[in-house]
């Protein structure tokens, strides 16, 4: 718990640095939140008066300082794009996000460790080259590519995914809140029409991204399979005759998660930032998107309010797998 | 050069090396809210002295942990002492950060052949890169000069010059050792200190390299500290011994002498448990259990008590001192006895 | 707008988002049928027309949200087709008006079974709110408003529950079709006061919520994904509408809306790039509605203010120079009016009208000898939101004026940004569209040639003459007069060409063979009174 | 590379038929990158409207864009500008991040404080993201895309390096240069940064794919290089509004050399990591 | 006493890049009950590889080319992956060097030792547990119940060492192979684990094969030495007859480079040249030939295994 508590203090100057960088990337972005305010016909004045207004025109460290001050009281600002507080928007899109990240990462996962493993007990083997050539291919495919791709093949060519409009196909009501992943919550709720349907929108997004974390993932467990295998305590187990399945599963798979894990929580971190491409083609009203449109459209607050979360979610996501980490390995436990 | 002026060498069997009072202790790193109390230290040379005289080779023995390995770092000066004194000839290094001396006119004068000479020779260095390197560094040796000098050392060493342009890989574990010992004796320095020099060796390839030892020795007029665990090496090479326990020295003395009678119970303990050609010995001394922590270890109590099959309940409350004997032996226990 | 606010409105805007979710079942669902889907590249950022920094799609809100006093006369133009006649007014919340007969103000009678969403009649005093509000709030509802002539508080008069006056500050003839845009709508005045928490025009309140009385309310509203429409069944300014649900979704990728409309899963869709307009119109299986967007032009604009551009015959040459077939088969794909090789003088007195320039390198090279000026480097620059068409056609330029001897830099600036750009003046090139709601010449000339230099004068044109034509134009009630002076500067126009205009694109709209009653506003968002389905 | 390295790759070659062909893509790319203009069979920004979106044909292999250009000699065109970026970026992040890693690993204490810090506060941020937000708050021009993309590279680089170097910091030959009176610095690049040259050139390799893609990512989004040049990702971005309407080849071709540039220097991360250190090959 | 290990005429290859490693060849001993045998050879000399190969654990290059080795009457050699996993670990185990490294690091002790009472014994989850602690007990490791929960890098290497020889040793196997058991344990340490093994040996009858480079070790812990040089057992006797009279050169040599306990280094004697390289085709029949200083002729012919007095071989032309 103390190591927890100190894993969290620890993340503090990473937090503050992101924040001051954030405001100062924020601030030299080109484009005019006043001018865009005040509308295309607006005088000069009037802009000079709404820039007064939002405190445009105070030297950057006072602006620094109302904005630290604000974030203090939890207010992120307004974004100009969809007219909402910054986190009204962002907590009604983390959990679109999280929801498409997560299901993307399971469908790699459920692909990637077992292929990895194959590709390492079989090491030299046919299926460990075409192992090798389907993580590499997965992973050179431009997330933004495969979407459209996969959108012209699946649904406009073959019909076979549904149109891509987001979470929910239009006609259908989203489930109550309860987790906001709507898998979730529609099976809490019994709902399963409604959580057919979000499984059919989620599934070709999620595999676009799914593509892309394969690489890492398969190359990590085959890496760390591999030099488990090799591990003197394996040499013990086969020694000692335990069966083929007791040793992968129980004494190198288990060893060879550990860097894996770890791989995980880069790999999700990086899928949530690369996910904005993917939300953009999926029409997905998850916070990638609305980032990037923030950013092209110069819309500071939620672009800040964005990158906040994220390294919230980032020292969160390190955070768990330090604790996942200290589940499997005793040795991160004593330590 | 930094303007230390290198210690002139004295008469064979005048003191070369004056350790007094040496200590190192590592603190630990620990993870304190506010950093509060005394962090907890690694006692892993503790209060050790001893004198090395021009010619004479020093054994050092000990388990694995009892401060070898961090007392050669102390003397070769690549790690400052927490306390204590090293004297150079003439000259105090104790005082003198590891950083600087790196470049000291000294530097020179004290060298070391590594346990593992594969793993202590660059990987990307050939074998005359290696030996060449501290001539360069520390002598200012260059071109032709500096290939003579190169050649000069390996020979000596038994290496053949048509190997120099070879990486390590590409050498035998006896090979690998002698490039070892002749990038430490190129600078022709006053005191070398063997890590266990032959640990990775087979006996065969052994036996020379200790041979190889031993006429360096004899033709360059050097001073040994030769650190191992295989006693009956320590025997053969070393005019004097050092036993440690937990970074304390337990006993010292001749070796012959210290193998045959050891006074120390360690010592014995030590002795016995060291397999002979002729046998087993039925009844000997066995050393059960592990060494205690050496974390901040208790002040008062002798660091072999617990383990001890001879200790008493004094021992816990008063930490023995080492003792003189005759024969120049010297014992940390209070019940060690004269040797008959 | 102080941040605290923003903190105060959070959990109001919470709920509003939070409500839907709890949406209860209704009694009769409205069947697929009487359901249409909407895909749009993006949706309203707000409730409120009125208020700052409210984007394009919350004009189609307040048409069908809320209603006004009149609205433009419907006219058919083809068969899936309904546009209107600027010049002449209909009833909406207003039953009849009457103009005084001094000509100083206008009376109108607001229909007596009008009722608000609450429930709550409408009243004069609900009108004079709205309006006080529409001319006070600031930004570009009172810039709207003010290009009518309506600009004080003063002017509106509460006479009596039902009866509401005008009081006119200048004979305008934009002051009557100005009330027919989206921007004078009518609030439920005590409903925004009752939640407007202190601040006299509810601006944070009416930004999350309807409070109006128009023939659909707002279901569900979730900013960036999408906004649900549902029929206010008590309408009365008007036919009920036939469809009873409107979903609007929020799909950024025009292809994905193409196939969305191409397999038959959206009903309507607009704001496609071009060439999807055209492959579907040359299609059978969607229809897409073209109209051309009146007072509207895709142009380039050449920095008249600064060297090397504020010299004359050097924009002719280039006027003379560009490319405009291929523009208009590369980038547009055809769909505009062509506004090039027209005569030397204006056909006709309405804009847009074609400029007498084509492609013609040989004068355009004469013309480069006779300015004198030498072969430079310039820079055009253009908004990356509207890319797909800009692009091309920003390439295009380039390639054509290579052989003049000027290299051109693209500059392609991220959406918001462009505004920003273009309000330094700065741009020695640049490619852009305006359209004015107002179909007059005088109106866009006024905001884009006048010597008031607005954000719109991007070549910071300046010119004397060209302003004294223009405001003589502007505020004449004598035809005779009104036709010389916009002749004159349609002239002046064409000779000094600040402005190269390209084409006057189309509004196009595709939709289902099964969607009918589609009608075209000057805000061009879809109106879903009149829409049909099935 | 001594003589048995070099034996060893060709063993490795051909051990592993994938990467020859990676090696073999490799050629044809850096082929195209320094020979592409002068290849293409087209001016690659000439326009013709006249055969605008022509499908690929013996005439135009790849068939025309929107506005008639040739989209063969566009894509050839590109190699150098799309390879150049990532090379560039890699080189940029391999001085920066190896260097730092290195000081890092070797000093421990503040300097690895300070680097562990920065390094972390980059991979706080959502990395694509970051790379947008440098561009666009720069400027996008191909020096800003080049350091955004070393930039959010840098933690990666950091971390192999000094894993690396802690590695070797103990080892017995640092100790040896100390002896053989080396100072840290010179310790440091001589004798431990030669060492973990192999590790990164490996890391430089696997981290190109990646380099290209963010690149082209950037474009896509319009925050990279600048229209009219030819770049792989501008060129899919183009390209996708024609997808849904049959013009396939627009995006399609661009996106498949794009892929295969990044496949085959992914490959050949791998093919050289298998040269480089047989045991981790993964 | 009876053979619990027979092995005649094996032979190892492996298959690499450079060549094929003729690493064993027609090796031949036998273990009987309750003894220990000491293989004892400098690096590469084989002695593990024997071990590996016996076990079925030889990595994919290397496999058995000839011989037979008769485990109770089981011919390992012609048993399948499947059966020789059920043989390792209940009829034949094995410890190794380096016993931290060669635990699971992060399964608790007594589960590694409960997964092979599971595996060969078929006990049930509580009962193999049992098992576990009271074999911990066994091989001395103090409060056994508590030790079990602990994971090896909680321990010394001597107690790892401990717990590798309760995993070998709890399904009561007839055999027990050691490789190298102690290298890099202390010597006091190495005295204990040795006294362990010896211990459970004589409780058990098991025999035991212990591997080693130090002739010492083996002289002090086995009742006979099988001395291998470059893939061949060389000399086979009883340990006190191979000390006093070594008859085959490469012992000599050996017992003449090994350091003891009287003597000087003066006296010592290395052994000349190197192991020859086992990738030749050309490889003499005699593989010391080329550094031995009794080289006959006939040794270039043919090799030949003489049992020069009961319990005693050697394979030598011209033994000393």
């Amino acid at each position: 718990m103390r190591g927890v508590l100190w894993r969290l203090a620890g993340s503090l100057p990473a937090l503050v640095a992101v924040i001051v960088v954030t405001f100062v990337l924020t601030r030299v972005l080109p484009g005019d939140t006043a001018t865009y305010f005040a509308g295309p016909t607006a005088s000069a004045e009037s802009i000079a008066q709404i820039r007064a207004a939002l405190g445009l025109d105070r030297p950057l460290p006072e602006q620094f300082w109302s904005y630290v001050q604000a974030l203090m009281r939890g207010d992120l600002g307004m974004s100009l794009t969809t007219g909402q507080p910054v986190l009204v928007d962002l907590v009604n899109r983390l959990p679109a996000s999280a929801e498409l990240t997560l299901v993307g990462l399971l469908i790699a996962m459920g692909i990637a460790i077992p292929l990895g493993v194959l590709a390492a007990v079989k090491q030299g083997s046919l299926a460990d080259h075409l192992c090798r050539v389907i993580v590499t291919a997965g992973v050179s495919l431009p997330v933004f590519f495969t979407g459209l791709l996969l959108v012209y093949v699946f649904y406009y060519l073959l019909g076979w995914a549904p149109a891509p409009v987001g979470r929910l196909d239009a006609f259908a009501t989203a489930p109550n809140f309860v987790t906001g992943f709507y898998l979730i919550d529609a099976a809490i709720a019994r709902d399963w029409e409604t959580w057919q349907s979000a499984a059919a929108q989620i599934i070709l997004p999620a595999c676009t991204l799914g593509l892309f974390a394969l690489a890492p993932i398969a190359r990590i467990t085959r890496a760390s399979m591999l030099a488990v295998l090799g591990a003197e305590f394996i040499r013990t187990a086969r020694a000692s005759g335990l069966s083929s399945r007791t040793i992968i599963l129980t004494y190198a798979l288990r060893n060879a998660l550990l860097p894996v894990v770890t791989t995980l929580g880069m790999v999700f971190s990086f899928l949530l930032g690369a996910n904005v491409l993917v939300e953009k083609v999926f029409a997905w009203p998850g916070i990638g998107s609305y980032a990037v449109e923030a950013l092209i459209a110069s819309d500071g607050a939620p672009v800040q309010g964005f990158v906040l979360t994220m390294a919230i979610l980032y020292v969160v996501l390190n955070l768990t797998i330090d604790l996942v980490n200290r589940a499997l390995d005793p040795r991160a436990r004593h330590s | 050069m930094i303007g230390n002026e290198p210690t002139p060498p004295g008469p064979d069997g005048s003191t070369l090396l004056d350790v007094a009072e040496l200590s190192k202790r590592f603190p630990l790193r620990r993870k304190g809210w506010f950093g509060g109390g005394h962090p907890s230290l690694v006692h892993a040379v503790d209060d050790v002295s001893f004198t090395l005289s021009r010619g004479e080779t020093l054994g050092l023995v000990g388990e694995s942990g009892c401060g070898k390995s961090t007392l050669v770092r102390l003397i070769t000066r690549l790690t400052d002492p927490t306390s204590g004194s090293i004297r150079f000839g003439s000259r105090e290094l104790a005082d003198l950060p590891a950083k600087r001396f790196a470049r000291d006119a000294d530097r020179a004068r004290i060298q070391i052949v590594f346990q593992d000479a594969g793993e202590s020779i660059n990987p990307r260095f050939t074998a005359a890169d290696a030996i060449a390197d501290p001539l360069r560094k520390l002598k200012g040796v260059t071109g032709p000069d500096l290939k003579a000098k190169v050649e000069e050392a390996a020979t000596l060493c038994g290496l053949p010059v048509e190997l120099l342009d070879r990486f390590p890989h590409q050498l035998s574990g006896g090979q690998r050792a002698r490039v070892g010992i002749a990038r430490a004796i190129a600078t022709r320095p006053d005191l070398l200190v063997l890590d266990e020099p032959t640990a990775a060796l087979d006996v065969s390839v052994q036996v020379t390299i200790l041979q190889l030892l031993v006429r360096l020795r004899e033709t360059l007029g050097m001073s040994y500290v030769f650190v191992s665990h295989d006693l009956n090496v320590v025997r053969l090479l070393c005019d004097r011994v050092i036993v440690m326990y937990l970074g304390r020295i337990v006993e010292t003395g001749p070796a012959e002498q210290v193998f045959a009678k050891p006074l120390h119970p360690y010592t014995r303990g030590l002795v016995a448990a060291v397999p002979r050609l002729d046998g087993v010995r039925d009844g000997a001394l066995r050393l059960a259990g592990d060494p205690k922590s050496p974390i901040d270890p208790d002040p008062h109590a002798c660091r072999f008590h617990g383990r001890c099959p001879i200790g008493t309940d004094r021992c816990g409350l008063d930490m023995p001192a080492l003792r003189r004997f005759g024969g120049g032996r010297e014992a940390a226990c209070h019940y060690a006895e004269e040797p008959a | 707008m102080d941040r605290r606010d923003f903190l105060k409105a959070l959990p109001a805007a919470a709920a509003a988002v939070a409500a839907p979710a709890i949406r209860e079942a209704k009694a009769q669902a409205p069947t697929r049928n009487e359901t249409l889907l909407l895909v749009q590249e993006y949706g309203p950022n707000s409730l409120d027309m009125q208020g700052l920094g409210s984007s394009q799609p919350v004009n189609g809100v307040a048409l069908n949200c809320y209603d006004r006093l009149v609205s433009f006369k419907r006219q058919r133009v083809d068969d899936i087709t309904t546009s209107f006649d600027i010049n002449a007014l209909e009833p909406e919340l207003a039953e009849s008006w009457q103009e005084a007969s001094d000509g100083t103000s206008v009376t109108f009678k607001l229909r007596a079974d009008a009722r608000f969403h609450s429930g709550r009649s409408v009243t004069a005093k609900d009108v004079k709110w709205s309006l006080d509000r529409a001319v006070s709030i600031g930004g570009f509802a009172t810039t709207q408003m003010n290009a009518g002539s309506l600009e004080k508080p003063e002017q509106f008069v509460a006479v009596d529950d039902k009866t509401f006056r005008i009081d006119f500050l200048r004979r305008d003839k934009l002051t009557m079709p100005n009330l027919a845009v989206t921007i004078p709508f009518v609030f439920d005045s005590e409903l925004a006061i009752r939640n407007s928490g202190g601040d006299p025009w509810a601006k944070e309140y009416l930004k999350n919520n309807i409070a109006g009385g128009g023939a659909f309310k707002v279901e569900a509203w979730r900013p960036g994904t999408e906004t649900i429409y549902v029929r206010n069944d008590d309408w009365k300014s008007g036919p009920l509408p036939r469809l009873r649900r409107v979903i609007a979704r929020d799909i950024p990728s025009p292809s994905t809306r193409r196939a969305l409309l191409e397999r038959g899963d959206a009903d309507i869709s607009y704001g496609l790039p071009p060439k999807d307009f055209a492959d579907l119109a040359a299609g059978n299986r969607i229809r897409v509605s073209a109209v051309p967007v009146p007072n509207a032009i895709w142009y380039v604009a050449l920095n008249s203010a600064n060297p090397p551009f504020n010299n004359v015959k050097l924009r002719q040459a280039v006027a003379w120079a560009l490319p405009y077939e291929q523009i208009m088969q590369a980038s547009l794909f055809g769909r505009g009016v062509p506004m090039w090789g027209g005569p030397s003088t204006p056909a006709r007195l309405t804009w847009p009208v074609p400029f007498p320039y084509s492609a013609n390198i040989a004068r355009a090279r004469a013309l480069m000898a006779e300015s004198g000026v030498g072969p430079f480097t310039t820079s055009l620059l253009f908004d990356a939101g509207s890319g797909t068409i800009a692009e091309p056609m920003a390439v295009l330029v380039k390639e054509a004026l290579a052989p003049l001897g000027i290299t051109v830099e693209l500059n392609k600036i991220p959406g918001a940004n462009f505004r920003g750009e273009l309000n330094k003046k700065t741009a020695p090139m640049a490619i852009n569209r305006f359209g004015g709601w107002l179909d007059w010449p005088d109106y866009f000339f006024f905001w884009n040639y006048h010597g008031n230099n607005s954000i719109f004068n991007i070549p910071s044109y300046q010119n004397p003459a060209m302003d004294r034509l223009i405001d003589a134009a502007r505020f004449t009630q004598d035809p005779a007069v009104y036709a010389q002076n916009v002749r004159g500067f349609l002239e002046l126009g064409m000779h000094d060409v600040p402005f190269i205009p390209i084409a006057q694109p189309f509004h196009d709209v595709a939709m289902q063979r099964t969607i009918g009653g589609y009608q075209f506003w000057p805000c061009r968002e879809p109106d879903f009174r009149y829409l049909t389905k099935g | 590379m001594s003589s048995s390295t070099l034996r060893h790759a060709r063993h490795v070659v051909s051990e592993n038929p994938v990467t020859g062909l990676a090696l073999l893509l490799f050629a044809f790319f850096v082929g195209a990158a320094i020979l592409g203009p002068s290849l293409a069979p087209y001016d690659p920004l000439a326009s013709n409207t006249m055969r605008a979106l022509q499908p690929p044909s013996a005439l135009h292999w790849f068939g025309t864009d929107q506005i008639g250009r040739d989209i063969f000699s566009r894509v050839l065109v590109a190699a150098r500008l799309d390879l150049g970026i990532a090379a560039a970026s890699v080189a940029l992040v391999f001085a920066m991040g190896g260097f730092a890693g290195l000081a890092s690993g070797f000093f421990g204490g503040w300097v690895d404080m300070l680097v562990g810090r920065i390094a972390d506060t980059i991979m706080a941020f959502p990395l694509f993201v970051l790379a947008m937000a440098i561009v666009a708050a720069l400027g996008n021009t191909v020096p800003n895309i080049v350091l955004a993309t070393a930039i959010i590279n840098f933690p990666l680089y950091v971390r192999v390096a000094r894993a690396e170097t802690v590695q070797r910091r103990e080892a017995g030959f640092v100790d040896a240069a100390r002896i053989a009176g080396h100072r840290d610095m010179g310790v440091l690049l001589r004798q431990v940064g030669p060492n973990i040259m192999p590790i990164m050139v490996v890391q430089m390799s696997l981290t190109m794919g990646y380099a290209i893609l963010n690149a082209a990512g950037l474009s896509f989004i319009g925050l990279g290089v600048r229209a009219p040049t030819p770049e792989w990702g501008i060129m899919v971005a183009e390209g996708a509004a024609f997808i849904v309407s049959g013009e396939w080849w627009v995006a399609l071709f661009p996106g498949a050399t794009l892929m295969t540039a990044v496949f085959c220097f992914n490959l050949l991360g791998d093919g050289v990591r298998d040269i480089v250190d047989p045991r981790r090959r993964t | 006493m009876s053979a619990v290990l027979d092995v005649s005429d094996f032979s190892v290859e492996f298959r690499t890049r450079s060549g094929i490693v003729r690493a064993l060849d027609r090796v031949a001993f036998t273990v009987r009950r309750g003894e220990t045998m000491a293989l004892v050879g400098e690096s590469g000399s084989g002695k593990s590889v024997t071990a590996y190969a016996l076990l079925g654990l030889l990595d994919a290059a290397g496999r058995i080319t000839r011989g037979r080795a008769v485990l109770e009457g089981v011919d390992l050699t012609a048993a399948s992956p499947s059966e020789l996993a059920r043989i390792r670990g209940k009829r034949a185990a094995m410890i190794f060097q380096n016993p931290r490294a060669a635990l699971n690091p992060i399964r608790p002790i007594g589960q590694q030792i409960a997964d092979v009472l599971r595996r060969h014994a078929g006990l049930s989850r509580r009962d193999a547990m049992a098992g576990a602690i009271d074999m911990l007990k066994q091989v001395g490791i103090p409060d056994p119940a508590r030790r079990a929960s602990a994971y090896p890098f909680e321990l010394s290497g001597g107690m790892c060492q401990r717990v590798m020889i309760a995993i070998a040793v709890a399904t009561r196997p007839a055999l027990l192979i050691a490789d190298e058991p102690t290298t890099g344990l202390d010597v006091t340490t190495q005295a204990v684990v040795m006294d362990i093994v010896a211990k459970l040996a004589a409780e058990t009858g098991m025999a035991t094969i212990l591997i080693t480079h130090d002739l010492a070790l083996a002289a002090e812990r086995s009742a006979r030495i099988a001395v291998m040089h470059a893939g061949h057992i060389v000399e086979d006797a009883a340990t006190k007859t191979l000390l006093a009279n070594p008859r085959h050169p490469y012992t000599r040599r050996l017992l003449a480079a090994t350091p003891t306990a009287a003597g000087s280094l003066a006296a010592l004697r290395s052994i000349p040249g190197n192991l020859p390289d086992l990738r030749r085709d050309d490889l003499p029949p005699c593989r010391f030939a080329a550094r031995c200083d009794r080289r006959l002729p006939g040794c270039d012919a043919k090799l030949v295994w003489r049992t020069i007095e009961p319990a005693h071989r050697i394979a030598c032309w011209n033994p000393a």
